[in-house]
């Protein structure tokens, strides 16, 4: 039962890393490919935190939870690397593609 | 102790006539002459049984080990010299006393010459040949010393380094010689060395020993072609010159050549480079005193012509010819001392030494007229004169050798045409100064000078009178037992004498006299080839091979220092090459017998990102930022090796490290330029990968040779003692703090140091801050994002709590101090990014170079505590104690070493930072906290 | 709102309860000497760093930020989903956006909260908060602020706004009350 | 205390460089030189009694941490370790003396720095752990890096970087070095190593080679060795005098592990690689001393000169350690303190007389006459006849004593044509050098001022060197019987069974 | 079974690390490397906690945390290079 | 895999090599880095290569080589030191020699830095 949930987990982290990573190669402009590491890392890396969690604490001795804090700290900073890349993504002038809407909404550097 | 006070008394005259200064001239004098004159008196106490033949001796040790001895010897050829250096040296001193003007300094004149006449002393009395040398080298000081007296003339000091270069260059070869000989010999003892000359003669090393003491000698008595110093030594006050080369200084290379006469002496090799050096010498000084226009330069070359005649004797096979010689010594010094006091006196009553100059002196100064042409006489070797005899024996002994075999004729010969030459420039002497018409344009008007001026050479002609006249009568004694020394206890049948009847050597004589006449009459058409002759300077040669040299050196110091440090990476690098590539080619195979584990796909991968992010590290190192992200792929895949090759501990601290790391090179990146301009050439480029692969390749085959090798080490015991021993489940960590503390303890002082050091680099250092980037954009106006500063403040807690984790529990699992440390340090490091320095140093207001101190106190002291429990430094003690209700805990030594360890890196990672960031923060010198 | 704790030693409750978590977290245990360190850190490192917070509202309403917890939760579940499906499917007729919404909360760590909520559930990221920390006063009600985001599909921009608004900021507003 | 002496010439400088960090001395100056010249001299004072321990008991073995070798980190003290920890450490005192005249405030923490030098080197002369002396050569170097740039100006930071990178390339050697021969023979401890060598057979042979022969690359380098020397003379020419003349140790310490590590580890007992690298050290040794001769008489001023001067004692030293016999050890030791004391004396001249010169400072051309040209004049005749190795002085009885232990060698024909031709040299360059500087003056008006004058403080140091020069004559007896004793007990492989045995 | 997922998962995670390093190497952009190099970080945090797993151990979790807490640190510390230049001003 | 890590160490090798013959100082110090990996992975791999055997006490029942662990963590720290020493002093030789080429002066004086403006 537990090496299902595991192996169910295991996989669901697995591609979720995976469809980060492609997002991060597919995307047109640098924008887009934020979106995936920055939010299907996360949940696949939680998933798979999670996965190791309850492997610990079926195969050895008492529960094992510390994986959650890993989980802990890169949902504390992961979005913060992205705001502080998308920041200088900005700074440095990044053309996103014609269709994207709103650019003007982009201040100047201030 | 009479032996030892000879030379002691001398030196101790050298100390007190320093110490004169205060005192009248007089006063000076008579201090400075007590003490030689009690020598000299001791030494006539001892005479009589140096006469009777008898060798005094005394020795004390100095270092036995090296076979140094301080050992003196009173022996009949000793005697001779110690009455010369003695007799005269007082003669001098009394002389000087009149020559220097108030303007010079008596007492450091005479300070000198005592330590001269001490080296001298040392030298003939020593029976030790290393003490010998030691005297001998003392010699070559002295004599600078004295020779650039008056130092504010150049010609004086290069003078004296000429002199030094030459005599201590010759004293070097002398060094080695007397090694050798020693060597040889099984002791550097002289009474053993002159014993054994058989075994001295027939040993391979003769003829390379000969050479090297020759060298000595010769370069001491400026025997041709190392005669030009003597000359420029003359920069020296006349006294000095006075003594130096008449009975002293260019004595003691004869001395040398007499001294080790018996052991060296009687093989061909012997005769042929000291009688032809010595008849060269003889014939070049003869010929170049006459041409000379200075008094002094004049006597300087009848010297050297004399020293060659002396030379010349002792390279005659006969017995006889040594006596003559030692007979000569002491005549020369007699006349040669006498003449440069007289050419003194001139030169300071008339201000010249230029024959040009002088004429007619008759007029102005009889009485000292008289003497000087006395004599003057006796070198030219007229009857009735010391000088006559020796040169009458000289040229007997030129008719009795066989040197040259069937051209033996040819060396009487070239003697009286030397005589010849003696005759002509003493005739010029004495005509050319004190007649020869009118003096032209002196500086002074001459006079006699003072009445006691003159008494030295007073002293000095009479001898040379008695001599000529009584010889028997005066030198029998002296003569007998120095060649009683120097022919090794045998003396053959020799009569001085006046009269030997009509004989060759009186014809030659005659002639000698007669054609040194002609020669002076006819002058001016000798004159005129000379001069018709290219004149070359021993001097300017000197100098400019000095200088050809000097550059010769820089240029190649230039060439090979060229301030290059890649040309010095590239040596070293070369040179690991070398080493680590030879002995690899010796291997019969590079693997080993371990049998190999199989490639998994995670190591391939793994070792592939590594080779990406190095490759590109290369490839784009021009971009420095890019290389930067991509070195810290490499940082990143060496810290997951470490994970997958069982090194947590190795793998944690990489981590941390390589973050600092990183924004040490940030920062760096920030003050640096950001491109790398394209410098070397391609042709350059091809050798470095060529160098840098073939090394790689090297270590490569160096690692699989070791990891492919079972290896039985002494870890087990780590293992065994971890828990035992050092209380810790983590050997690692137990090793780190306890087994090897030691260097952890050093290690912790490097980081401290480091820290030290980078503050003290940049402390208020003017740096030029870039107003745009790279590519010439402006920095961004916001300067803390919000964001990120608020977030980063509630990350601040949590890493606390992580550090501490990781510290606590590094006794028993991966963890520890320095990890713990490294990651407080990264959290306060996230703050100065997120609110700057000021806002740190707001809140943050400790003293960082305390905090290291103590840090390593803390650690330093663990390990001291243990010297109360009667232990060694560092010994740990833990122990575990059950508390109620909380557990058994465990207590050790070692954690509170690790809180040391701690402590410091926290301290100085946050100082290297804060120092950099301070650097750039308000221009407000608000100074970070050392 | 409330900027202060009653407790000197207590500067901030939840910091404190989340490191005794953390601690016990990090240990994997619950024992008696665990628990007793736990308490300790828990409150010696929060008045340690406490020169390093920047004063902020505190929670008032426990229950209610807990809810919000958990729709967070929920909601990120679901958007990454979402999210994957958009990069796995053709991107060429994806309609990416930068959208500015104005903010009504006033002090940095709830803006920061409701920043990393919009950057980790629909595929939105943020990507500045307008005006920049220059002139950013916490609790300064005079300027009106903006969170930039960037939208991976935008549909509707107006219809984003109100769902970050309504789902994410109002309760925000509500549990530090402010 | 006393079971302790061993420890102290390392624990007390230490000490020092920490509480010379802490106030009151942290802040206030003249409480720091107080402190610092005291500690300095309670050092030495150390030392000295540990040398007459060693004297009178013997080997002095300390297991720090009470973990005996070959699994600890012990401590050997034998004649010639403590003999040159006490040289350190006098000179130690001897320059904390000489900076406290002003030098010190040049710059940020000179007297900890000094102290931390002292640490490393004295550390680097006592450990028997290969591992352990790769962590003191790195205190030194760190170290040495700071006070390098004490005071420093531009070409000092040039000068500085080279250096800095060199030794950082060197490091790395030192580690691939250790690795190696950890990798083959299982230890660290470094008669644990000299045993485990001679057992070694096949391949490992050659891996074993390896690691000595690039030790010998990082001793090299360290010690100023053709063609790794290349650093030193800007290096030390550029350096603070007084920091050049702490410096005069550093290269011994290279010179130092060469003895120990090629006539305890490779030496007489290696079996196949007994004495692997002696012909490499003989020849790069001669080479050395033929270039350091070149590079004195091409020096143009008197730092530079006495660098070059080190360069030549090296050259020296080094074909001493190649010739392998307790002979020529014997001859090295002494040597070694000679040239230590006297290249020290001269680097401190050479800065007082720059001081007394103003704008020519220590160039060898004509230039203002010195404020006190009798004073320097007589050290600088002392100093120049020590080294020139004229009678009387401690230089001749080095140079009869090389000359002596290199006669009957293979290239003896070699090393003495050479060897006193670089003496001729060193004669030549002293000598014109001393006479330009004092005695050719172009300007007569001296701009020297009256705080140019030498203060009390640099004489006493100066004069402890100088002084070192007829002491070392005078005492030559006791001094060869000691050195003799020490390159016994240098060449003596019992001792090892000693060492591993904890000193019993 | 659970070896098999754990090799398939393993060689997923190992599929996006060479996708994270290309977009390294290809860039364009420096913040487009900087955001692989980030995700790159997250990625072996994943590679090291399979590790584990597979190996069945916990001593490499502390690895795992330090990236996710590092990682962090130097991405901030590269972007904020490039904002402001001066990193701790 | 032996043959792979000795590889992996020969590549740093020569990469690192390589950036120190350059001529601009943080080259140099890439170099310095990656030469300092090469040696820290060399000396860890004296005590042999092991996979999952950390030397923990009662996590396994055989246990890698501690020692040279210990060797290299020793290292690493000593190699942080020294790297934060040469940064430091680069950016010295940069303040005072005006360039940052190792010799302190560029052969061919164009190679201009970004503009400056004092602070
Ligand atoms: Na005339
Ligand atoms: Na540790």
């Amino acid at each position: 039962m537990t090496e299902w949930i595991i192996s169910i987990l295991l996989l669901i982290g697995g591609s979720f890393v995976l469809v980060g990573s492609i997002g991060l190669v597919k995307m047109p402009d640098f924008f887009m490919r934020l979106h995936g590491p920055t939010k299907a890392t996360t949940l696949g890396m939680a998933s798979l935190l999670t996965a190791a969690m309850v492997f610990f604490s079926t195969t050895q001795a008492g529960v094992s939870v510390k994986e959650i804090l890993i989980s802990l700290f890169l949902i504390l900073t992961a979005p913060i690397s992205g705001y502080i890349m998308i920041k200088s993504a900005i700074h440095h002038k990044l053309e996103s593609i014609e269709r994207t809407k709103g650019k003007d909404n982009i201040e100047g550097d201030f | 102790m009479t032996l030892l006070w000879i030379p002691l008394l001398s030196l101790l005259g050298s100390l007190i006539s320093s110490m004169t200064g205060k005192l009248t001239r007089n006063q000076s004098t008579g201090l400075t002459m007590l003490l030689p004159v009690t020598a000299l008196l001791m030494t006539i106490n001892l005479a009589p049984a140096v006469f009777s033949g008898d060798v005094i001796r005394e020795t004390i040790s100095w270092i036995p080990l090296l076979g140094i001895d301080i050992a003196f010897r009173l022996d009949g050829l000793a005697l001779l010299f110690v009455f010369m250096i003695l007799g005269i040296g007082i003669l001098v001193i009394f002389y000087a006393r009149y020559y220097l003007s108030s303007n010079d300094s008596m007492p450091k004149l005479y300070a000198y010459l005592l330590l001269f006449m001490t080296a001298m002393l040392g030298i003939v009395m020593s029976n030790n040949v290393i003490q010998l040398w030691f005297f001998w080298e003392l010699t070559s000081i002295s004599s600078f010393l004295l020779i650039s007296y008056w130092w504010q003339k150049p010609e004086a000091r290069k003078g004296a380094i000429m002199a030094l270069t030459v005599t201590g260059g010759g004293g070097l070869a002398l060094l080695a010689g007397l090694l050798l000989l020693g060597d040889i010999v099984g002791s550097y003892n002289l009474d053993i060395i002159l014993a054994s000359r058989e075994i001295i003669q027939a040993h391979a090393w003769y003829e390379v020993t000969l050479i090297l003491v020759l060298l000595g000698a010769f370069t001491k008595s400026a025997q041709f072609p190392f005669h030009f110093w003597l000359p420029h030594a003359m920069a020296a006050p006349t006294p000095v010159s006075a003594y130096l080369h008449s009975a002293t200084m260019v004595k003691a290379g004869i001395f040398l050549l007499a001294r080790f006469y018996p052991a060296l002496a009687g093989t061909d090799m012997w005769f042929i480079l000291v009688s032809l050096t010595g008849l060269t010498t003889l014939l070049f000084g003869a010929y170049v005193a006459l041409f000379k226009h200075d008094l002094k330069g004049l006597l300087a070359y009848s010297t050297i012509s004399h020293l060659g005649l002396i030379t010349l004797l002792f390279g005659l096979d006969t017995k006889l010819a040594a006596v003559a010689a030692i007979f000569h010594i002491i005549n020369h010094a007699t006349f040669k001392a006498s003449l440069f006091m007289a050419t003194g006196i001139i030169d300071h009553e008339t201000g010249t030494r230029d024959m040009r100059k002088l004429n007619g002196m008759w007029r102005f100064m009889p009485y000292t007229a008289t003497l000087a042409m006395v004599a003057a006489a006796a070198m030219a070797g007229v009857p009735l004169l010391n000088g006559f005899l020796s040169k009458e024996m000289f040229f007997a002994e030129t008719l009795h050798q066989q040197l040259l075999g069937s051209m033996s004729w040819l060396i009487p010969v070239f003697a009286t045409i030397a005589g010849a030459l003696a005759v002509a420039y003493s005739a010029r002497f004495i005509h050319d100064v004190f007649f020869n018409g009118d003096p032209i344009g002196l500086p002074k008007q001459p006079s006699e000078p003072p009445r006691y001026m003159r008494v030295p050479i007073e002293i000095l002609v009479a001898l040379c009178l008695l001599v000529g006249i009584f010889p028997s009568f005066i030198i029998d004694d002296i003569l007998t037992a120095a060649s009683f020394a120097v022919l090794g206890g045998y003396v053959p049948e020799f009569e001085v004498a006046l009269w030997h009847g009509f004989n060759l050597p009186l014809l030659m004589s005659a002639i000698a006299v007669g054609g040194g006449l002609l020669l002076y009459t006819q002058r001016r058409y000798l004159f005129q080839f000379q001069a018709s002759l290219p004149s070359l300077s021993a001097k300017k040669g000197f100098d400019d091979s000095i200088y050809a040299m000097t550059k010769w050196c820089q240029r190649k110091i230039n060439d090979i220092e060229n301030g290059s440090l890649q040309r010095y990476l590239m040596l070293i690098f070369l040179v690991v090459l070398l080493f680590a590539g030879g002995p690899l080619f010796e291997m019969s195979q590079v693997g080993g017998q371990k049998q190999l584990t199989p490639i998994d796909v995670h190591n391939a991968m793994g070792a592939a990102l590594l080779m990406v992010g190095a490759i590109s590290t290369v490839i784009w190192y021009r971009k420095r930022v890019v290389s930067l992200l991509m070195i810290s792929v490499v940082g990143l895949m060496v810290s997951v090796a470490f994970t997958r090759f069982s090194a947590p501990d190795l793998a944690l601290t990489q981590l941390t490290v390589e973050v600092v790391t990183i924004v040490l090179l940030m920062l760096a990146l920030f003050f640096l330029p950001q491109h790398t301009p394209r410098e070397s050439s391609s042709m350059r480029v091809v050798r470095d990968v060529g160098i840098s692969v073939t090394l790689g390749v090297v270590v490569a085959s160096i690692c699989y040779a070791l990891i492919t090798r079972p290896l039985e080490s002494i870890s087990d015991f780590f293992i065994a003692n971890a828990k035992t021993g050092g209380g810790g489940t983590n050997v690692v960590n137990v090793i780190l703090v306890d087994f090897r503390g030691f260097d952890t303890l050093g290690e912790i002082c490097v980081l401290g140091i480091a820290a030290l050091g980078i503050y003290k680099l940049l402390i208020n250092l003017p740096l030029f801050i870039p107003a745009k980037d790279s590519e010439g954009r402006p920095w961004a106006k916001e300067r803390y994002p919000i964001l990120l500063a608020s977030i980063s403040q509630s990350l601040l807690p949590l890493a606390l709590m992580v550090s501490f984790y990781i510290f606590l529990r590094g006794h028993n699992l991966p963890g520890g101090g320095f990890i713990a440390g490294l990651v407080t340090a990264i959290a306060f490091i996230l703050q100065y990014i997120a609110h700057g320095s000021n806002w740190i140093s707001e809140r943050l207001t400790i003293n960082y170079r305390k905090i290291i101190a103590s840090g390593i106190a803390i650690a330093l002291f663990t390990g001291v505590g243990s010297w109360f429990f009667g232990k060694t430094f560092m010994t740990t003690w833990y122990d575990y104690f059950d508390i109620p209700f909380i557990g058994e805990i465990e207590l050790a030594s070692a954690l509170v070493f690790d809180l040391g360890v701690y402590i410091t890196v926290v301290g100085a990672t946050l100082m290297i930072l804060a120092s950099l960031g301070q650097l750039t923060t308000n221009a407000s010198k608000k100074e970070v906290k050392n | 709102m409330r900027l202060e704790t009653r407790f000197k030693w207590l500067p901030a409750p939840l910091l404190s309860l989340l490191l005794f978590i953390v601690w016990l977290l990090l240990n994997n245990s619950i024992s008696v000497g665990h628990l007793v360190l736990a308490t300790i850190l828990a409150t010696v490192i929060p008045l340690v760093t406490s020169p390093f917070r920047i004063k902020q509202p505190l929670v008032i309403k426990p229950g209610l930020a807990f809810r919000h917890l958990m729709l967070v939760l929920y909601d990120i579940v679901t958007a990454n989903v979402q999210v994957a499906i958009l990069i796995l499917g053709p991107t060429k007729n994806l309609t990416p956006g930068f959208v500015k919404v104005p903010l009504d909360l006033k002090y940095s760590m709830p803006i920061t909260i409701l920043a990393s909520t919009v950057s980790l559930t629909p595929g939105t990221v943020s990507a500045e908060v307008y005006p920049g920390s220059e002139s950013f006063i916490e609790g300064d009600n005079s300027e009106q602020r903006f969170l930039l985001i960037h939208v991976l599909d935008l549909k509707d921009e107006q219809a984003l706004i109100n769902t970050i608004k309504q789902r994410y900021e109002a309760p925000l507003k509500e549990i530090f009350a402010c | 205390m006393i079971q302790n002496l061993t420890f102290l010439p390392i624990l007390l400088p230490m000490l020092a460089g920490v509480f010379l960090l802490m106030p009151p001395f942290g802040t206030n100056k003249k409480s720091r030189r107080f402190a610092s010249v005291l500690l300095s001299a309670v050092t030495f004072l150390a030392s000295l009694a540990l040398l007459l321990k060693v004297q009178a008991d013997g080997i002095q073995v300390y297991a720090i941490g009470d973990w005996s070798a070959p699994f600890g980190i012990v401590l050997v003290a034998d004649p010639l370790s403590t003999l040159l920890v006490c040289l350190t450490a006098l000179l130690g005192f001897v320059c904390a003396l000489y900076a406290s005249a002003g030098d010190d405030e040049k710059g940020s923490f000179f007297y900890p720095l000094l102290h931390f030098l002292i640490l490393g080197v004295n550390g680097a002369f006592l450990t028997g752990d290969a591992f352990n002396l790769f962590v003191f050569f790195e205190v030194l170097l760190i170290a040495s890096y700071s006070l390098l740039m004490h005071g420093g100006d531009k070409r000092n930071t040039r000068a500085a970087l080279h250096y800095v990178i060199l030794n950082l390339v060197g490091s790395a050697v030192f580690l691939i070095a250790l690795a190696i021969l950890y990798g083959v023979l299982g230890t660290l401890n470094m008669a644990d190593m000299a045993q485990k060598v001679a057992l070694l057979q096949g391949d490992d042979i050659y891996l074993a080679k390896i690691g000595g022969l690039l030790l010998l690359v990082v001793f090299a380098l360290k010690g100023a060795l053709l063609p790794l020397h290349l650093w030193l003379p800007n290096t030390y020419a550029t350096a603070m005098p007084v920091v050049a003349a702490l410096f005069a140790i550093m290269t011994k310490v290279g010179v130092y592990s060469m003895m120990r590590v090629y006539t305890l580890i490779f030496g007489e007992e290696a079996g196949e690689l007994t004495h692997m690298a002696q012909s490499w050290l003989w020849w790069l040794a001669l080479a050395t001393i033929a270039m350091g001769a070149v590079g004195v008489l091409a020096s143009k001023d008197l730092r530079k000169l006495v660098a070059n001067l080190v360069i030549v004692s090296v050259g020296t030293l080094v074909a001493l350690v190649a010739v392998q016999t307790i002979e020529a050890s014997s001859a090295a030791i002494y040597y070694l303190v000679h040239s230590t004391l006297v290249t020290a004396a001269l680097f401190l001249l050479a800065d007082l007389i720059g001081r007394q010169r103003g704008e020519t400072s220590d160039r060898i051309t004509a230039g203002p006459p010195v404020s006190q040209p009798r004073l320097l004049g007589v050290c600088f005749l002392i100093a120049g006849i020590a080294v020139i190795g004229m009678p009387p002085l401690s230089g001749f009885i080095g140079k009869v004593w090389l000359l002596k232990a290199t006669l009957n060698l293979e290239y003896t024909m070699v090393f003495w044509p050479l060897y006193l031709l670089a003496s001729l040299a060193i004669l030549l360059g002293v000598s014109k050098a001393g006479s330009t500087v004092f005695w050719n003056h172009k300007t007569k008006v001296s701009e020297t001022l009256e705080q140019k004058r030498v203060h009390p403080s640099q004489l006493v140091a100066l004069i402890i060197l100088i002084s070192g020069a007829p002491l070392m004559a005078i005492f030559a007896g006791p001094l060869s019987e000691y050195a003799i004793g020490a390159a016994t007990q240098l060449h003596d492989f019992n001792n090892i069974k000693v060492i591993l045995s904890g000193g019993q | 079974m659970l070896d098999t997922v754990i090799l398939i998962v393993f060689t997923m995670i190992g599929v996006s690390l060479l996708l994270n390093v290309w977009r390294l190497l290809i860039g364009p952009s420096l913040p487009d490397r900087i955001l692989a190099l980030d995700t790159m970080y997250i990625n072996s945090i994943a590679l090291i906690i399979l590790y584990g797993m597979s190996m069945g151990t916990t001593l490499y979790f502390e690895a795992a945390l330090l990236i996710a807490m590092l990682g962090f640190v130097s991405t901030v510390a590269v972007c904020k290079y490039l904002l402001r230049g001066d990193i701790i001003e | 895999m032996e043959l792979l890590y000795a590889s992996c160490v020969g590549l740093l090798v020569t990469c690192g090599v390589f950036l120190i013959l350059r001529s601009r100082t943080f080259t140099v110090v890439l170099g310095l880095t990656m030469l300092s990996y090469a040696v820290n992975l060399f000396l860890f791999s004296s005590g042999r290569l092991s996979l999952n055997k950390a030397a923990v006490l009662g996590y396994s029942s055989e246990y890698a080589d501690p020692l040279p662990q210990a060797l290299v963590l020793t290292a690493i720290v000593i190699g942080f030191a020294m790297t934060a020493f040469v940064v430091i002093l680069a950016i010295r030789g940069q303040t005072d020699l005006g360039s940052d080429h190792v010799d302190g002066h560029t052969p061919n004086k164009k190679s201009t830095q970004n503009k400056k403006v004092k602070v």
